[in-house]
């Protein structure tokens, strides 16, 4: 057996690893110069490390199954860097202001930290490969989020976060530990797991077990109660990365759990997670009507939207490639869109300090650009055309048609109206709503522009140049 | 004596129903923590009575809890870290001060 | 083309033309271009149409001694292979007669108004209205098919509302005029839903069709009734209801005495003379296909008539103002025409109602339109239309005076004035068929008599009235003259050979009076002149004390036996506030209160779950355990069940 | 490339040119021209159209092409029109013309204004040209979005209530469509989004019986089909001028065009399956809107309920589906779009001058504006179907058209339905009597000036395609006819 050429197989986790042990190494023991530039050196190694892992590479299992990718598996990791990228182009600022620029180094370690927990949990063939992942994920995690440490809310985020992911993966273990000893007869592989399956209570016991964890991580109604709170209280570009990224992880993982493990008993969860689905779109929507804090606001938003990412999941069962197309397809949509609308509430707090929707309110007359392209990444995320929101909330009502899921499709177009709702709520706050001394002209810092750019370009291109998506499907099994 | 695998399965479900029972009441955060090693311990139980009873012929679930035990150490180090930093900032260690975000 | 099709094109086309040129550049015109225009148009269609006249009764019309129609068309709209709308003309001895009443009325009324309008803001306007209203009469009568008249139909309704609304810095003329199109349009609905209705089994609308007898016989085999009634009893009813509509039979004759509020002249025109007499004239047009299909209307309308023709008379006697008594007396005459169609058979000596009827069409447009004129003369100089401000005014207007005694004497029956020969006709066919309505009909005669010489005596005997500063003068000649012309149309047109040239199947045939008719029909004439002439020509009680007499009767008849408050209260309190003023409340506060309802029970579900979101992590983990517990119980009781 | 291209890429070439224009003349100039060329594309268009017909091309749909979109799902970028998409695309391109003109006077915000209006016109002309399904959506989509900044930000009163719930409303109903689309694709198996392919293999007579009314439900909302038209007197009321005259106008003729296109066009068991439930919602729309416009009192109220009342009377001939009534419904789709434009803008013009648009507050008013006041007559008469103008022929192709219908129920409907034109006259003549005639009411209105020279180019307009259609109906009713043809061939015989 050749190791080496498994290694390889692992080049986005070792690129990571290299880089989160060069930028440790770089932060102990570099001069004041190099310091200085952190951010760039930070962003151009991850930008350039990126750009090589996102090169094409040969595919297959490594580790005996442990570890597999495909070229599925290689494609979202590439989403996930080109998010990441995303949130550190908006993250400049607020990594440089006053009380944290002393530890700044620490936003890229740790960030990178848990991109490589989240490349590991997509890639793992096993449970424990899965469950590092997990935890390697979560757990920098939780210091960025309460990385304002001057900050009570964001130190109750942190709180929060760390006791809930905490007792979360507590249940997930629970449910690995439960699977184990039902079909563990040949290892906790999922191939060999997956071929024992057949459905026994115990089996489903611990298939919920297992899966209240990824949906706590994914934030599922009735697992999603942490998530305005953390997103609320956490720095708004760690929301950010938490909202897309993290979730996004989460999702991918259980889609290629979904195929690699439960794919056979598909059956019997997939009422529940419909029922789930409703839930989530409804009860997501219902709270994000009634919010004043943007960031909260946002955390109920994505609470709703990884309703319809799930949509796209219901179509997985058929075995249609449409299936994971249209979630890859989806959650790329909504990682730009969502990046961009936390970009530009960052940018506004870092400039103005304000985060009540309120405080939006003729915004459109003192920065016309911040607000008109809010709007855009809020009509993407509302599913206006032509931009690209439309087309992957299109894609996953057809996902999940394919399937005959009619009447959740029915239910979540419904949603659909009520989340314009809110998302018009914004829309009327920048550019309807009057104001007697509106948030002031901000200055937008060059790399959040290079970023709202990218994301705008996103927004805008993905949908009508049909081209992502048919190279995704092209992948898609 | 030959203790049957059903006892400690006994076990291990009441200390982790322990362990969420005493996470949902206890208002300490430390006692939260305490109530979430039970729950883990109780997964790791699990795991080494279904290897040794199981399948006496392989080591995963020993590893797996070997595992588990190295990153809830890591994680209440961490949880402890926000601990400290929620006692400094409030002067408290209640989970009922962490509710000044809702709704 | 046939040259005679092209002129009768042509008699279309002029007053379209003026319509446009007068409507869209008449601003820029002065007012004396404007009646020039508008007049000398007018006297070439005239002239046109007795050409027309002429050559059809005395030429080509006549084909081995009767008369046929002459007709082309071109298809305007299809509605599918063979329901089509088709523009076309349609000239037969009723059409033909039409264009030249329609034509001579309409130009004296293009004369008049010359005189009559002078100095009137919106001059150019008023002769455009005149050109518009002149067009589309011209164009109902020469309809080849019914769609076609339809079309026509609403085109008069429209100009008569914009001819009534004149003044429509007026409220009561505005008023008057959105009565007129409402009610007439409310008919006109009959109308429309007869058409569909009898299209549906006939698939055809054209007339030619529809009154051929093959077609008719091949008719009868359709059973189809509705309610009890034949589907055809229907299609013809509600077809005369639209007819009853325009032509202000009971009950829908309420918007006529209001159209008064138009300018003098329009009410000659298109309320006296044309428009009014298109129900009759639309009967007439389908008289074979109602006589043969469905007799039992026919006498229905007779009956209808009768009933509108004394209800008219006897309101027309407590009237005062004088263009109302003139309407009144309009509906009653109508009413007549109406009678005689109801009465009448078909073919031969047996269509004598239907001869009698376009007689008396074509007798009263011009006595009525002289009655109207003179009337309008009279109130043109004294300002009011009240019988009080007048009196004595034979002395200043003697040209008016001696006109409008000739035509009163015509609509009373005299001989030798047309009226005489019409009405005599008239009732002879009613005695002949049914004995009810020719007393009816001859009571009628007397009472027009009657409330005419009321109105005679009360304008132009009496006493001398104070007339302020200004005392009454004769009209100008350009009034005066119109005047003339139709007085003198009414002492002749009574000997035209009507039975000649227009029956109801083209035959000829011979007519011969019956005296046991005529005498009682101009002694009931008498007597009505001579009670009035005794009531009113010189000041007297008798008027007060009958009146008095008979208080509420007259109180009744006064106020129109309270057919408008009906009506009002049927508008205003029923279909206003108690349909659409709830269907408005309804539409907001239920259907669009439903839609508010889902936003708000959204907002209020969404305010009563929030105690979920509380903020204590404590809570979070006991959804999130009590939700994997029962998530579990679901799926495993799914499995094991 | 696709002649059809040039309606998207004209506006997108104005937005352009809107948005990197400095001041506000040159952006009206730049629309006036614009649409302008618009207006003569569309006539070029009709021209082309007519003469391949009459060239003997018997293509169902002409100037077809298909653009591969997104190969994996067989959605195209397919373009094709037939007679009646080339009429609603003439039009779109008038009151696109006379709505940029009406809005001469705009002085707020003119670039976001026009570039607003223009993605509205994008999505009107882009879903008149496209004949896939998703396409058709999508345009359906982008046309409706526009509405919600025009009226939130450019309209009068409680315009954030209206624009709001107009939105949602409208998204409801696009909700519904979705979900019809998604049916129709898999029910048909045709594997394509292209409608004239999915019509060649019929979509599953089973899955019609709920995707018919999905999708005419969807369509329906737009077409103000009752109950769900409550969006439309709100957000009427609320719009500036020439949006009210886009929207009413051309924006709810998707829904009728619509209905027409896809759910009866594609689903014909469906429809005969729900026609009586349907046609009894849109006889309550025709009679229902027209009663409740006699108790409103503020004009764009009135009109709105008027267009309530026609609309329906749209939806009403297409489910008749005889080739009579809907030839009359297309034909009513374009005469109601002209007369409730002209109406919009006339209202719009004695808005900006009384600051009113109550009835009782104004009177006398064809005193102080002749031209106004005579446009509204001429627009209150084609509306209550005065023969030579264009409502006439429109309803009486619907009335003949559904009094054909063998059905008992049918008839009778119809003649529920024909008692509109009474009441249509009551409350046209009603606002006539109150506004343009009588005495003046406010002193203050005396000073007022008559239409200026962009409104006289609106009102004559859109006045003269009224009297065109009314008195040369068999212009467009052949075209209409032709396509009717092709789509349902039973028709022919």
């Amino acid at each position: 057996m050749n190791y080496l050429e498994q290694v390889t197989y692992m080049k986005p986790e070792m690129l990571l690893l290299a880089q989160v042990v060069l930028l440790i190494l770089l932060d102990l023991f570099s001069g004041k110069t190099i310091k200085k530039q952190f951010d760039n050196i930070a962003c151009g190694l991850f930008i350039v490390c990126s750009v090589i892992s996102a090169l094409p590479a040969n595919t297959g299992e490594a580790f005996g199954g442990m570890f597999t990718t495909t070229s599925m598996t290689q494609i979202v990791k590439v989403i996930l860097n080109l998010g990441t990228i995303l949130v550190f182009l908006q993250a400049r600022v607020w990594a440089n202001n006053e009380q944290t620029k002393h530890k700044r180094s620490e936003i890229y370690i740790l960030t990178l930290s848990t991109l490589m927990g989240m490349n590991l949990m997509i890639s793992a063939g096993h449970f424990l490969l899965f469950y590092l992942g997990l935890e390697l994920a979560s757990l920098p995690l939780t210091t960025l989020i309460a990385y304002n440490k001057y900050e009570e809310t964001s130190i109750e985020a942190g709180a929060k976060f760390v006791l809930i992911a905490a007792f979360s993966s507590g249940m997930m273990l629970f449910g690995i530990s439960l699977f184990y000893g039902a079909v563990g007869a040949e290892g906790l592989y999922f191939d060999s797991m997956s071929k024992l399956l057949s459905a026994t209570p115990l089996q489903l016991l611990a298939l919920v077990f297992f899966l209240s964890g990824l949906a706590f991580k994914i934030s599922l109604v009735p697992f999603h109660l942490w998530t305005a709170d953390v997103y609320q209280g956490a720095p708004t570009n760690v929301s950010a990365y938490l909202s897309v990224i993290s979730k996004g992880a989460a999702v991918f993982a259980l889609m290629f759990l979904t195929l690699k493990l439960f794919g056979n008993i598909f059956e019997y969860w997939q009422y529940i997670v419909a029922a789930l689905i409703v839930l989530t779109i409804t009860v997501g929507n219902l709270f994000a009507m009634r919010q004043t804090n943007v960031k909260r606001f946002l955390g109920f938003s994505s609470i709703s939207q990884a309703g319809y990412i799930m949509l796209g999941m219901m179509g997985i069962g058929t075995g249609d490639p449409m299936g994971m197309t249209s979630v890859v397809f989806y959650l790329l949509v909504y990682l730009v869109s969502n990046i961009g609308i936390f970009a530009v509430v960052s940018v506004i707090e870092n400039n103005s300090n304000k985060l009540t929707i309120s405080d939006y309110n003729g915004l459109y007359k003192t920065n016309p650009y911040l607000s008109i392209a809010m709007m855009l990444f809020l009509f993407s995320l509302g599913g206006i055309p032509p931009f690209a929101g439309f087309f992957s909330k299109f894609f996953v009502f057809m996902s999940a048609a394919n399937d005959g899921w009619y009447v959740l499709d029915f239910i979540a177009l419904i949603n659909t109206v009520i989340s314009l709702y809110y998302y018009l709520l914004i829309v009327k706050a920048m550019f309807i709503n009057e104001n007697e001394n509106p948030i002031a002209a901000i200055k937008t810092d060059g790399a959040s522009k290079i970023g709202l750019a990218v994301c705008l370009a996103g927004t805008l291109a993905l949908g009508v140049f049909s081209g992502v998506y048919t190279g995704l499907s092209q992948f898609a099994y | 004596m030959n203790i049957p695998m059903s006892f400690y399965i006994i076990l291990s479900l009441i200390m982790f129903f322990c362990g969420v029972y005493g996470f949902i009441t206890r208002k300490n955060l430390i006692a939260m923590l305490m109530s979430l090693e039970l729950i883990l311990n109780a997964v790791n139980i699990n795991f080494a009575v279904f290897n040794r009873f199981l399948f006496p012929g392989q080591m995963e679930g020993m590893f797996f809890t070997i595992f588990i035990i190295g990153v809830a150490a890591a994680e209440t180090a961490l949880a402890i870290a926000i601990i400290i930093n929620v006692f400094r900032s409030v002067d408290k260690i209640e989970a009922d001060e962490l509710k000044k975000m809702k709704y | 083309m046939d040259t005679n099709l092209l002129i009768a094109l042509i008699i279309l086309l002029i007053p379209a033309f003026n319509f446009l040129l007068l409507g869209l550049c008449g601003v820029k015109m002065s007012h004396k271009t404007a009646g020039v225009i508008g007049t000398t148009g007018l006297g070439i269609v005239t002239i046109l149409s007795y050409v027309s006249a002429f050559n059809y009764f005395l030429g080509y019309g006549k084909v081995d001694g009767v008369y046929k129609a002459l007709s082309g068309s071109f298809q305007w709209l299809s509605f599918s292979d063979t329901l089509h709308i088709d523009l076309g003309l349609y000239l037969d001895p009723i059409s033909v007669m039409m264009l030249v009443v329609i034509s001579t009325v309409s130009f004296m009324v293009h004369l008049y108004s010359n005189g009559y309008m002078h100095g009137e803001r919106g001059f150019q306007r008023y002769y455009a209205f005149l050109s518009l209203f002149t067009f589309s009469m011209l164009g109902l009568v020469v309809a080849t098919n019914i769609f076609q008249m339809y079309i026509f139909w609403e085109l008069v309704g429209v100009s008569s509302y914009l001819l009534i609304g004149f003044y429509y810095t007026k409220a009561s003329a505005v008023l008057a005029a959105k009565k007129a199109f409402i009610v007439t349009r409310f008919a006109d609905l009959g109308m429309l839903l007869g058409i569909l209705v009898l299209s549906f089994y006939t698939d055809t609308f054209d007339f030619d069709t529809l009154n051929s007898t093959g077609f008719q016989e091949s008719l009868k085999s359709v059973g189809a009734t509705f309610m009890g009634a034949s589907v055809f009893t229907w299609a013809t009813a509600l077809i005369f209801i639209g007819g009853a509509g325009k032509s202000a039979m009971l009950p829908l004759h309420i918007w006529l005495p209001d159209a008064m509020e138009g300018p003098t002249p329009v009410s000659a025109l298109i309320h006296a003379a044309t428009m009014v007499v298109a129900g009759v004239f639309l009967v007439a047009r389908l008289f074979p296909f109602y006589f043969n299909m469905t007799p039992e209307v026919l006498t229905g309308i007779a009956y209808i008539g009768a009933l509108t023709s004394l209800y008219a008379a006897v309101v027309a006697c407590a009237q005062t103002d004088i263009k109302r008594v003139l309407a009144f007396s309009t509906i009653s005459q109508i009413a007549y025409m109406m009678v005689a169609l109801g009465v009448s058979k078909l073919g031969g000596h047996d269509g004598l109602g239907y001869m009698a009827s376009m007689f008396h069409l074509f007798t009263h447009a011009f006595f009525k339109a002289c009655l109207f004129l003179c009337a309008g003369a009279v109130i043109h100089t004294i300002g009011s239309n009240e019988m009080d401000k007048m009196g004595s005014l034979r002395k200043y207007m003697p040209i008016t005076h001696i006109t409008f005694l000739i035509a009163c004497l015509a609509i009373a029956g005299i001989p030798p004035f047309s009226g005489f020969f019409s009405k005599d006709e008239i009732l002879v066919a009613a005695f002949e068929e049914d004995k009810v309505l020719f007393f009816c009909q001859w009571f009628v005669a007397g009472l027009t008599a009657f409330y005419m010489f009321r109105l005679y005596y009360g304008i132009f005997w009496g006493e001398n009235k104070n007339y302020g500063e200004h005392t009454p003068h004769e009209a100008p000649l350009n009034m005066t003259l119109p005047l003339i012309i139709l007085a003198a149309l009414t002492c002749f047109t009574g000997f035209l050979p009507f039975s000649e040239l227009v029956t109801s199947d083209g035959k000829a045939f011979e007519i011969h009076t019956e005296w046991i008719v005529a005498i009682p029909s101009v002694l009931v004439g008498v007597i009505g002149i001579a009670v009035a002439t005794l009531m009113y020509k010189n000041k007297s009680t008798v008027p007060d004390k009958i009146t008095s007499s008979i208080k509420g009767f007259y109180v009744a008849a006064k106020n129109r036996f309270y057919f408008d408050e009906v009506y009002m209260f049927v508008t205003k309190k029923i279909i206003f506030k108690a349909i659409c003023g709830p269907i408005a409340w309804f539409d907001r506060h239920i259907i669009d209160g439903f839609m508010d309802f889902q936003a708000w029970w959204s907002n209020a579900l969404s305010f009563r779950i929030r105690g979920f979101q509380s903020g204590s992590m404590q809570t979070y983990i006991g959804v999130f355990i009590t939700s994997i517990l029962v998530i579990s119980a679901i799926i495993i009781a799914y499995v094991l069940i | 490339m696709n002649f059809l291209y040039l309606f998207v890429i004209v506006p997108l070439l104005m937005m352009a040119c809107v948005a990197v224009s400095k001041d506000a003349t040159t952006i009206k100039r730049i629309m006036a021209v614009g649409s302008g060329i618009q207006l003569v594309l569309s006539f070029v268009l009709l021209a082309w159209f007519v003469d391949l017909r009459s060239s003997g091309v018997e293509d169902a749909m002409l100037f077809r092409s298909d653009l591969v979109w997104y190969p994996d799902l067989d959605i195209q970028m397919s373009l094709g029109v037939d007679g009646i998409s080339v009429l609603m695309i003439v039009l779109s391109a008038i009151i696109v013309f006379t709505g940029s003109m009406t809005s001469w006077a705009m002085q707020d915000k003119v670039k976001e204004y026009f570039l607003w209006f223009l993605m509205l016109s994008i999505g009107v002309f882009g879903f008149f040209i496209t004949v896939d399904l998703f396409a058709m959506f999508m345009f359906y989509e982008i046309a409706l979005i526009p509405m919600y900044l025009l009226i939130g930000v450019w309209g009068t009163g409680k315009k954030e209530y209206s624009a709001m719930k107009l939105t949602l409303m409208l998204m409801g109903g696009s909700a519904f469509l979705l979900l019809g689309i998604l049916g129709i694709y898999f029910f048909s198996g045709a594997e394509t989004m292209n409608l004239l392919e999915i019509a060649k293999h019929g979509v599953e007579k089973s899955a019609q019986n709920w995707l018919f009314p999905v999708t005419f439900l969807g369509f329906g909302v737009l077409g103000a089909l009752f109950p769900f038209h409550t969006w439309s007197p709100d957000g009427h009321a609320s719009a500036p001028t020439a949006v009210s005259m886009l929207h009413a106008g051309v924006l709810m003729k998707l829904g009728g065009y619509g209905c027409l296109r896809v759910a009866i066009f594609l689903m014909p068991e469906g429809a005969e399956a729900y026609t009586t439930l349907f046609l009894v919602l849109t006889g309550i729309s025709v009679l229902y809107g027209a009663l409740g416009a006699i108790a409103q009192t503020d004009l764009k109220y009135i009109n709105a309920y008027s267009s309530v009342s026609h609309c329906g009377m749209v939806l009403f001939g297409i489910l008749m589906i005889n080739k009579t009534a809907m030839t009359g419904a297309a034909m009513q789709m374009l005469s109601h779009g002209l007369m409730t434009a002209l109406f919009f803008c006339l209202i719009g013009g004695i808005y900006g001058r009384t600051h009113t648009r109550e009835i009782s507050q104004m009177g006398g008013l064809a005193r102080i504006m002749p031209f106004m006041a005579v446009c509204w007559v001429i627009a209150a008469m084609a509306n209550l179907g005065l023969p030579g103008l264009s409502g006439f022929v429109s309803e009486m192709n619907i009335f003949v058209g559904s009094f054909q219908h063998p059905d008992t129920f049918h008839r009778v409907i119809t003649i529920i339905a024909c008692c509109s034109i009474v009441v249509t006259a009551v409350y046209q003549l009603r606002v006539v009597g109150k506004i343009h005639f009588g005495e003046v009411v406010n002193e203050h209105h005396k000073e007022l000036t008559d239409a200026t020279w962009y409104e006289r180019v609106s009102a004559v307009t859109l006045i003269l395609f009224i009297a065109a259609i009314g008195c040369l109906p068999f212009i467009p009713m052949d075209i209409i006819d032709d396509s009717l043809f092709n789509m349902f061939p039973a028709f022919a015989n």
